[in-house]
This record gives C-alpha cells, structure tokens and sequence, in this order.
C-alpha cells in the first residue's frame, strides 16, 4: 500500500526527531528555577521532617530568592532515595536532602553530587509484633523484619545486629514500602519492622508493635543519617546560588536547633500527616543541636565511611570512591562563619563524643 | 448519450463511443499452485468478442470460467498468452472495464449513492456531472428513493443492482458479470435477467458474463461459451439464435439449451 | 453474530443490584451489631460521609480530575501514535517485516515493570507518568489497528482495484472503515490500560511534587492506606472502578455511533 | 477460488515434483530468512542507537548502562544462579494463580452461562468486581491476606478469572446452535453430544481466555512482586533499581518480556494444534 520510499522517509522523520528530542539536550541558561528533594515521607504529605522539613515549611527560600525571580520546585517522592538519585541522575534535580545510604549508592554510581552538608540524626527503631517475643537484638535471629530497601535502614539494620555479631543475611529481609509493613505487621507475616519515631511510634499507639529496640539517646551506630547534597554541574554553572541555597539551609538547621522552637518544629513535623505526638516523644530529651547538627564531622564520617564499607561489600556500589572528594566541607565552614553559627553545634568524634 | 464523463485514457487508446468493447483471449493458460499440487486452471483459451456483445460462460466448477473473467479484470495475470480490450494489453485494473461480483461488495460504511460514486472518483468530470450520473443509474437500476440508504438496509436483489449501478458508472465498454445474479431468489432473478437486458441496451457496452444457470445464459446472451475443467478449456461456443425477449418454451431455445446441457454433462 | 438475542429482559438492571444491595445491608448490619473489627471495617455511612467530606473540600473530586486529565492526556498521546503505526504496519509489507517482532517483544513486559526505567530517564514527574500511560496505550490501539487493516477482506480491497481507487482512495474509503470495529476495539482497550496505568503510575510513583498538577486518585489512596483511613480507600477504589467502567461505556457508546453498520 | 481444490493432473512427472519441492522449501527458507532478517533491523538499529547515545553521553551513564553492561549483568546473573531461581520463583506463582484463578472462572463462566438466575443476580457483581484492576485491591488484599506467598497467588488468581469467566460463557452463549440440532437428529446420547459438539465448540474460546489470562496473570504477578516480596524476577528489577544499577533493571525487564512473549507463544501454539481447524473456518 504504502510505497518504502514513503516509508522510510517517514522513518527517518521519526529518527530526527528523537535525536533532536528535549531530553537529550541540556540548555545552559540563568537559572529560573531551583530544584529540591527530599525522602518522600508517608507518601500523601509531600513536607519532609528535619532540617529540610523547616526549609519547606518556613518557605526560606522562596523568600530567599523571591526577588531574584527564581522559583524553587519541591520533590517528595514516594520511591524515596533511590528515587532521588535517579532524578539527580537524569539531571532534574539541583539540590537533595536525604538518607545516607541511597546517596552513597547514587554516589557510588557516577552520579555527580557533592555532599555540603550533614542533615542531621533520628533514631532508628525496631517495631516487633509483642507475638513475635523479640526482647533483644539477638531475638532477631531468624525472623521476618521489613523496611523499605535501599534506604538507610538497611545499613542501620546491619550496623545494630553488627552489636550482637549478626548480619542482615541473618534475617529475613522483606522490601515493603509504609502501609504495606503496616499491613504485614497486622497480618503477622512479618515480626518487626525498622522506622524513625514517626511510623513506628504510631504504630505502637495503635497496639501493634513493641519498640523492641532502638538507637535513641547518644548518637549511636544505626541512627540515622542523611546528607544535604547538590549536583556538581549545578555547582559549577551557580557558585553563587550555590552558596546561598546552602547559607538558607544551615538557617533553618538553626531554627531546628533552637530549644525556643522546639514545640513550633513539632508542628512543623506533624505536616507530614504523622501524629505530632510521635514526634514529640521522639525528640524528648535529646537536645536539638544534636538532632539536627549540619556539621560534616568526624562522626558524619565514621558513619558514610561505615555506609560506604557496608555498599561495596553488599556489591551495592561496584567501585569504592573517595569520600574526602566527595564531601566538601569549604563551604560550609563559610557559611557558618559568615553566619557566625560557630559555637552553635559541637563537632563529634567517630564514636560521636564531643570533641573539645 | 452523454459525454461529460470520460475515463482518463491515454490518447493512443480508442474513444469511448466508438465501436469498443472488442475483447481477443489468445492461447491463454494459468497453472496454480494449491500447498505441493499444481492445478491447470486455464489450458490455452482463446476467444474473440465482438464489441456490444453480451456473452455468457458457463460451465462445471473448475473450468476457470472465473479465472478467466478475474483476467479481463486485471485482478489476475496469465501465466502464457494474450489478453487485449480493443487491441490494448490489460495492464491492471481499469474503470474501463467494469466488474459486478457475485457477492455485490458493497462498502457497507458507505451509502448507496456514494457507493456508485466511489466508481467516479477518479473520473474526470465536475461533482455536479458525477452527481448526475449517480442520479441517473440509481434510476435507471431501480433504486430511486433509497440513494442513502445502507447496504445493510438493503434486500439481495436491491443490492446487486447498486453493484451493477457501481460498475457501471464510468461508462466502461466493457462490463464483466461474475454470477452477479447467483445468490438471488428466481423471481427476483428473472425481473433482474430483464432489467439488464434492457440496461445492456442502453448502455451499449460489451458484456461478459459468468453464470452457473445455462437457462439464464441463454436468455440474455449473444453466444454461449461452454467450458470444461480439469484443465480448463472452452468446449465449444453456441450461438443463441432468435430474437429477444427469448421464451423458454421457444423451439430454438429448448435446442439450446439441450446443447448445452448435453455438453455439460459429458 | 449471535442469534441469542433475548437481552432486553425488562428489570435485568434491578436485579443485578440486588445481591450488592443485600451485601451492603449486611455489611450495615455488621457494623450495627459491632462485629467487625473497627480498624480494619468501616461503616457504609462513613465511607458516604467521607465522600461528602471529600467533594466539600474538593480533594476527592480535584484527585478525580487530576487522574482523569492525566489518563486523557497520556491515552491521547500513546493512542494516536499507535494508531498510526498500527496502521502503517496493517497496510506495509516492509513496516510490518520491521516492527511487528519488536512491538510484539515489548508488549509483553508488564506495564508497570517499565517504572524503573522510565523513572530513572523522565524522573518522577509528569513526563515520565504521562509516558507511562502512553505506553500502556499504545500496544493495543496498535494491535488493534494492525489487526483492522490488515484484515480488511481481499473482495473489499479489490473493489478499491477495480475501481481504480488511489492509494490515498483506499485507505480513507476502504481500509480504515472496513478497519473501523478493530481500530475502535483497540481504542476501548487502550483506554482500559491507560485507566489502569494511571492510577498505578499515581499510586506507586506518588511525587509529592508541589508544583505539579495533583497527584490523583492513586496518590489519595496511597496516602489514605498509609494513615489508616479505611473509609478513604474504599472510596479510592470505588471511585477507580465506577470511573474505569464509565469510560468503557462512553467508548461503546461512541463506537455504536461512529460504526451504525456494524451489528455486535 | 474454490474452483482449483482438485487434484493436480497426471501429467507432473516425479522428478519434476522433486524440484518443485526444492524450489519451495528453498522459497520458505529464503522467506524465514528474510523475516528474520527484516524483524532484527529495528533491535539491531535500537541497539547501535542505544551505543552511541552511550557513547556520545546523551544520557548519564547511571540511567543508560552501556548494552555491553547490560549483557555482562545478564550473564553474571545467570552464571550465579540468580535470575533462574528468581525466574522459578515467578513461574511457581504464575501456575498456581492461572490453575486456580483460572479454574474458578472457567466453573463461574459455565455456570452462569448454564443457569439463568444466576448469570442475572450474581454475575453483574462478580463482574463488577473483577473491573477494579488489581491494583486497586491490592490494599484490602494485604490487610485480608498478607502479603505472603498467598498475596501473590490471590492477586494472580483473580487476574486469570476474568478472562476464563468471560471466554468460557461466551463460549457457551455464542456457540453455533446448527451443530446441536445436527446431534439432536442423530440422536446421540448427552455425554456424546459434550464431548464431541458441545465441548469442542466452546474449546477455541477456552484456550483463548486461558491465553489472555496467562498474558494478565504474568503482568500482575511482576506488579505484586515489585511491591512486596522478597523473591521473583520481579523483586529483582525492584532490588536493581534501588541499588541504582540500571544494567540489572536492562537485563530483567528483558528477561520479563522473553519470558511472557514465550509464554504466550507456546499457548498461541498449542491453541492451534488443539483447536487448529477453528483458524481454518475463519479464514
């Protein structure tokens, strides 16, 4: 019907096309719009906890850059870290905050990120259904424990059965996403689950889980952690905007470390749909600079280091990289000097004593 | 008759309008292959036809009296010997030759006017000249009042006369009827035998008609060519005498028809 | 086609409902004697108070419109483009001999197995969900289409010979009405999967995006499953299917009307 | 052209017969060749594209792993065992859902299409049930049965009903009545007329669905596994996205499609040598 040479001319209209199609071309132009991310929390609410949680929610910097006429884009995702990395990958992303797991893999891939800043810490708790008898960490042995894989739990899990000379192959590992573990958990097809305060907290309001362990208190191996990151090309093409993207951050980690606020950032948090009161209970008695400290300190290191060791020998990252090249610490340092934030949070050592 | 349309010929053909619609089959022969057999379907055929004839084939199955009509449609090429239409080789299909199948193929998503004038599509002519012809087959097959109605809306008989009508159309000299009235009750049929006689007339154009019914041959048809299979061949071609309208009770009728069927039996 | 023709029954309608009907009563009744387990069961009358509440404060009906909009939008897109080459591939030889074994490859990965990779190409945004969805509705538009055309009886094609039709003729008198049933099958069908491939798309990719046009029905159900709301899911779900079937009926509809010759 | 079904005249002489089937298989060869050669130019064309685009750095090589990559991964995954067991682990699932799943909707299409009051107070809500996709049940599945291994199978097993349900009373309702009053002249006993009217006139329909049901069982069963299991070609893909390694993703959606296109091409040939004069009486 048709004659080949109509059809490949057609063809070869459709290959042009996709040659010339947006994605593959990257225009260099101002900067109209910044671009942030952070671990989507319970799916609904797109407002993350923490430091970044504070950023979005006081809208810094929107009114930080309101007259220089850039929007700032705020991403949540429900796939979380791995997520984020492809969006950092496929070059739709300016700046990410979250776990640290997910950014060594990402890291580990070839996506071209520096880390500027620390995130700060939460405790990592271990839900067990009260059936399940799961009184210590060596009960674990053996049983079902669910948490989103790919996420900082799953170097959490291997740093707190570390304590008790096992590893994650020790347990049966099944990759549920919020609800699904939840569903699991009421099902009894799994025995326990990993979370920060806000889900498992709920959870044991609910009778459902026993905090069988968890990692609040001191800053312990298995808290925890995550790393404000941008994109190097980002970097490269916007020092300026760089810089003042991280200054407004470090502000809100500041907000976040005022005692004074403490009852604000709890509202503040419950705008992920969570119940203000596991945050409450969460945060009691840990001091907020501790929470919340920006610093890339020698404990932030021991625990990417630790992070980094745990991925390479999982075959999660192919190839060791340095992580001194990845994390830059210069900026910071500015930041909080031209700030004058020096004597706001402690640095910590690798076991995360106070140093000085 | 009228002049406005015309198919678009080449100028070394003849006009339409002059004495047209001579046919020559020469020494024609086709072999199919059914799966690993060979079938003969045509075994050297000639035949000359002589322009306003109407002539019939008829003949057992198998005899390729509709392989042969296929060829003169150009749907099909033999695979030895000639075919001309007023000295010219068929090529492939043409307007000139008009072709009615036995299974009408109407369009059935389009109405019977368009369905003619869908044979009129490549023809030169203004849309008002097309509609003018359109308006006057649909009159002159009987189907005044139902122009836009849907081949599915239409009884068998209606809808054989909108095929007819459709051939037709662009006046071809030559008109090639594969058992067009095969599927049709015998009183509609024989009303229908009557009406394109009278269209034959009209029209004036050669026409080649495939039928199963020797009775039917005989009663439209010039000469009869009687074809015998395996391989297929004309056995012999029988001229019709006598005037039309032809009575079935007729003495040279009744001889005929004898005649044939006497063929067609051995 | 069939020659059991004794549907127009009168009351079929009515009866149909009666077994739903019996089932909500008893799910009321359940709930009345305070049988079922609170968490998990909700009464009728929350899940209509939540409906209400949701329409009130538009965030059902702005997640229906938003799903809507996006199904549309990427049915739209994945259907036009397999239209067309479902049709180049049902009318040429060569197109057929060149795409056909990869088309008939790629279909058979599942929908949603494709996230990963269109996740990691187009991010988390509109683009990737609205190229999710076209995908989704591309294979059988283009089956359908390929199916039609290159079905189209020989007698049909050979009126379009002999009446020396040209090609442009054939195709836009013969071949894509004589293609008309298939192609509005595949259309059908691929409203279906882009339907499906939303909410999927909604549900299991949930941005979170800000800026973006809402997150739909598959995010509202993502979210209410997440804080427990029971009655918010029923609705999601309901919503889900009384929508899908609406849909479906629409295109029936429609296909009644644009091919009257068609009988079933 | 009915006219040229009979036989092939005498006058073909055996070694002319012997040369024509050479000539043929020759042809059919040279037409297989052709096809296979003509299907391989779009991979082939894809595959330099995907190099180059590799080559050139169109895309970050974290979302577009090199095609030499992806191969290496593809065999690292068969060379540990990797991919075949997570392979059976999925097929498992897909024969237990389609056997059951399938198996109920074949019992529910026949009986509705056998007994009336049934088909009209009950099979509207079935119906309308099945009409929610899966994944919108997915949820009160969970909460109803975990999410094990009876999950999976559950959500397959509804997935493979429909179509079952739907092949085999049409089969029934639509099948040609002629042939029941040709059984009912000859007088032949009733289990005569199952077996050899009844049966094989909804047969072509059966295999059908059960096709359809195969095709749908496979895409839901890679849908539920990304979403909670701890096994399965599907779990694979998951666990390769979240490790950020692409090349993993390349090679098991690759796998997925292989392996649903050989499903369904195995029941499309089977359906045919079952049911093979049913495509004849089409045509």
């Amino acid at each position: 019907m048709i004659s080949r040479r109509t059809f490949i001319k057609g063809a070869a209209g459709v290959a042009a096309g996709m040659l010339a199609s947006p994605v593959l071309v990257r225009a260099q132009k101002k900067v109209e719009v910044i671009r942030l991310a952070g671990p989507g929390n319970a799916s609904g609410r797109p407002y993350g906890s923490g430091s970044i949680g504070v950023l979005r929610a006081l809208e810094l910097l929107e009114k930080e850059f309101e007259a220089d006429g850039i929007r700032i884009e705020w991403q949540f995702p429900r796939g979380t870290g791995p997520a984020i990395n492809e969006a950092l990958a496929n070059g739709q992303l300016d700046f990410a905050s979250y776990g640290g797991l997910p950014n060594i893999v990402g890291r580990g891939a070839g996506v071209p990120t520096t880390v500027i800043s620390a995130t700060g810490n939460s405790p990592t708790y271990i839900g067990a259904r009260p059936a399940a008898q799961i009184k210590t960490i060596a009960d674990l042995k053996g049983k079902k424990v669910a948490f989103q894989r790919g996420t900082i739990f799953e170097l959490s899990l291997s740093r707190i059965l570390e304590q008790a000379n096992l590893t994650n192959s020790d347990v049966e590992i099944y990759d549920l996403q919020g609800a699904d573990q939840v569903a699991a958990i009421q099902s009894g097809d799994v025995d326990a689950l990993l979370g920060q305060g806000n889900t498992v907290l709920a959870l044991v309001d609910k009778g459902l889980v026993e905090v069988a362990y968890s990692t609040k208190g001191s800053p312990a191996p298995g808290a925890t952690f995550g790393s404000f990151t941008v994109h190097n090309q980002f970097r490269a093409d916007n020092p300026e905007i760089t810089e003042r993207v991280l200054r407004t951050f470090i502000a809100a980690s500041h907000y976040a470390s005022q005692e004074e606020n403490r009852e604000k950032l709890y509202d503040i948090f419950a705008l992920t749909g969570s119940p203000r009161e596991t945050y409450v209970r969460d945060y009691e008695g840990d001091a907020l600079t501790d929470r919340n400290s920006p610093l890339l300190d020698g404990f932030y290191r021991a625990n990417i280091k630790a992070g980094l060791d745990f991925t390479v020998a999982q075959r999660l990252v192919r190839r060791p990289f340095d992580l001194d090249e990845w994390i830059d610490d210069s900026l910071l340092t500015k930041v909080i000097a031209d700030l004058g934030y020096q004597t706001v949070w402690n640095a910590r050592d690798a076991e995360g004593k106070k140093v000085g | 008759m009228a002049q406005a349309l015309s198919t678009r010929a080449p100028a070394t053909e003849p006009e339409i309008g002059d004495v047209v619609g001579s046919v020559e089959i020469r020494n024609v022969s086709k072999t199919f292959r059914v799966k690993d057999r060979e079938v003969h379907a045509l075994d050297d055929v000639s035949l000359s036809i002589r322009p306003r004839e109407f002539i019939s084939i008829v003949g057992l199955s198998g005899c390729g009296k509709s392989t042969l009509l296929r060829f003169l449609a150009g749907l099909d090429t033999p695979d030895k010997g000639t075919i001309t239409v007023d000295g010219a080789a068929i090529a492939g299909p043409s307007l000139k030759r008009g072709i009615v199948f036995q299974d009408h193929r109407l369009l059935p998503w389009l109405s019977v006017e368009k369905n003619i004038g869908l044979a009129l599509r490549t023809v030169l002519g203004t849309a008002a000249e097309k509609a003018a012809r359109v308006a006057e087959l649909i009159d002159l097959v009987g189907l005044s009042g139902f122009e836009s109605a849907l081949p599915h809306q239409l009884s068998g008989g209606m809808s054989q006369r909108a095929s007819i009508a459709r051939g037709l159309a662009p006046r071809p000299p030559l008109l090639l009827l594969d058992e067009p009235l095969g599927a049709l009750d015998a009183l509609t049929r024989a009303r229908l035998q009557d009406e394109l006689l009278q269209i034959w007339q009209q029209e004036q154009s050669t026409v080649i008609m495939v039928t199963h019914d020797v009775e039917e041959a005989i009663v439209l048809s010039d000469r009869v060519i009687v074809m015998q299979p395996r391989p297929g061949r004309v056995r012999r071609i029988v001229d019709v005498p006598g005037q039309r309208p032809r009575r079935r009770s007729d003495p040279d009728f009744v001889a005929a028809r004898a005649e044939i069927a006497d063929l067609l039996e051995t | 086609m069939s020659d059991t023709v004794e549907r127009p029954e009168t009351g079929l309608f009515w009866k149909a409902l009666l077994l739903p009907a019996a089932l909500i009563a008893l799910w009321a009744a359940a709930d009345a004697a305070g049988w079922s387990n609170r968490d998990l069961f909700v009464s009728p009358l929350q899940v209509v108070q939540s409906a209400i509440a949701g329409f009130a404060d538009g965030s059902l009906s702005g997640a229906t419109a938003a799903t809507l909009l996006r199904a549309l939008a990427g049915w739209i897109i994945g259907a036009g483009a397999g239209l067309l080459v479902g049709t180049l591939i049902g009318i040429s030889g060569l197109a057929r001999g060149l795409f056909n074994p990869t088309i008939n490859s790629l279909r058979q990965i599942a929908l949603f197995a494709w996230i990963p990779l269109l996740s990691a190409w187009f991010g988390n945004g509109e683009t990737m969900k609205i190229t999710l969805i076209a995908l989704g509705a591309f294979f059988p538009m283009a089956l359908g289409a390929q199916a039609g055309c290159q079905n189209v009886p020989e007698g049909w094609r050979e009126v379009g010979k002999v009446l020396e039709l040209s090609r442009r003729d054939t195709l836009r008198s013969i071949i894509l009405p004589a293609a008309m049933p298939s192609i509005v099958a595949g259309a059908e069908l691929s409203l279906n999967v882009a339907w499906l491939g939303t909410f999927g798309a909604e549900y299991l990719i949930g941005t979170g995006y800000i800026n973006g046009m809402g997150d739909g029905l598959g995010a509202y159900l993502a979210a209410a499953r997440e804080y427990a709301r029971m009655d918010q899911v029923l609705l999601g779900v309901l919503f889900l299917g009384l929508i899908g079937v609406t849909l479906d009926r629409l295109v029936i509809g429609f296909s009644r009307k644009a091919i009257p010759w068609h009988r079933h | 052209m009915s006219e040229i079904s009979y036989k092939s005249p005498l006058a073909a002489t055996l070694s002319g017969r012997f040369a024509d089937k050479a000539a043929i298989a020759w042809g059919r060869l040279r037409d297989h060749a052709t096809a296979i050669a003509l299907g391989l130019v779009v991979p082939l064309g894809v595959l330099a594209l995907w190099s180059y685009a590799v080559q050139q750095q169109w895309l970050a090589e974290q979302i577009l792993p090199s095609p030499l990559l992806v191969w290496e991964t593809f065999f690292d995954l068969l060379a540990t065992g990797e991919l075949q067991r997570e392979l059976l682990v999925s097929l498992g699932r897909v024969v237990a859902g389609l056997v059951a799943g399938g198996g109920l909707g074949l019992v529910a299409g026949l009986s509705f299409g056998l007994w009336r009051p049934l088909d009209i107070y009950v099979s509207p809500t079935i119906r309308a049930i099945c009409l929610v996709p899966s994944l919108g049940w997915l949820p009160f599945f969970m909460l109803m049965f975990g999410i094990g291994e009876a999950l999976k199978i559950i959500l397959i097993a509804k997935t493979c009903f429909l179509p079952l349900m739907v092949a085999s009373y049409e089969g029934l309702r639509n099948r040609p009545r002629k042939y029941d009053e040709v059984a009912a002249v000859l007088e032949l006993p009733w289990a005569t007329r199952v077996g050899i009217v009844i049966w094989p006139s909804i047969l072509p329909s059966i295999l059908t669905g059960l096709r359809l049901a195969l095709s749908k069982g496979w895409k839901a069963l890679i849908l539920v596994e990304m979403i909670s299991s701890a096994a399965g070609i599907g779990y694979l893909m998951m666990w390769g996205r979240k490790a950020f390694q692409l090349d993993v993703v390349f090679a098991t959606i690759i796998v997925i499609g292989l392996v649903g296109w050989l499903l369904d091409w195995a029941l499309l040939k089977s359906q045919m040598r079952a049911t093979g004069w049913s495509f004849k009486a089409v045509g």
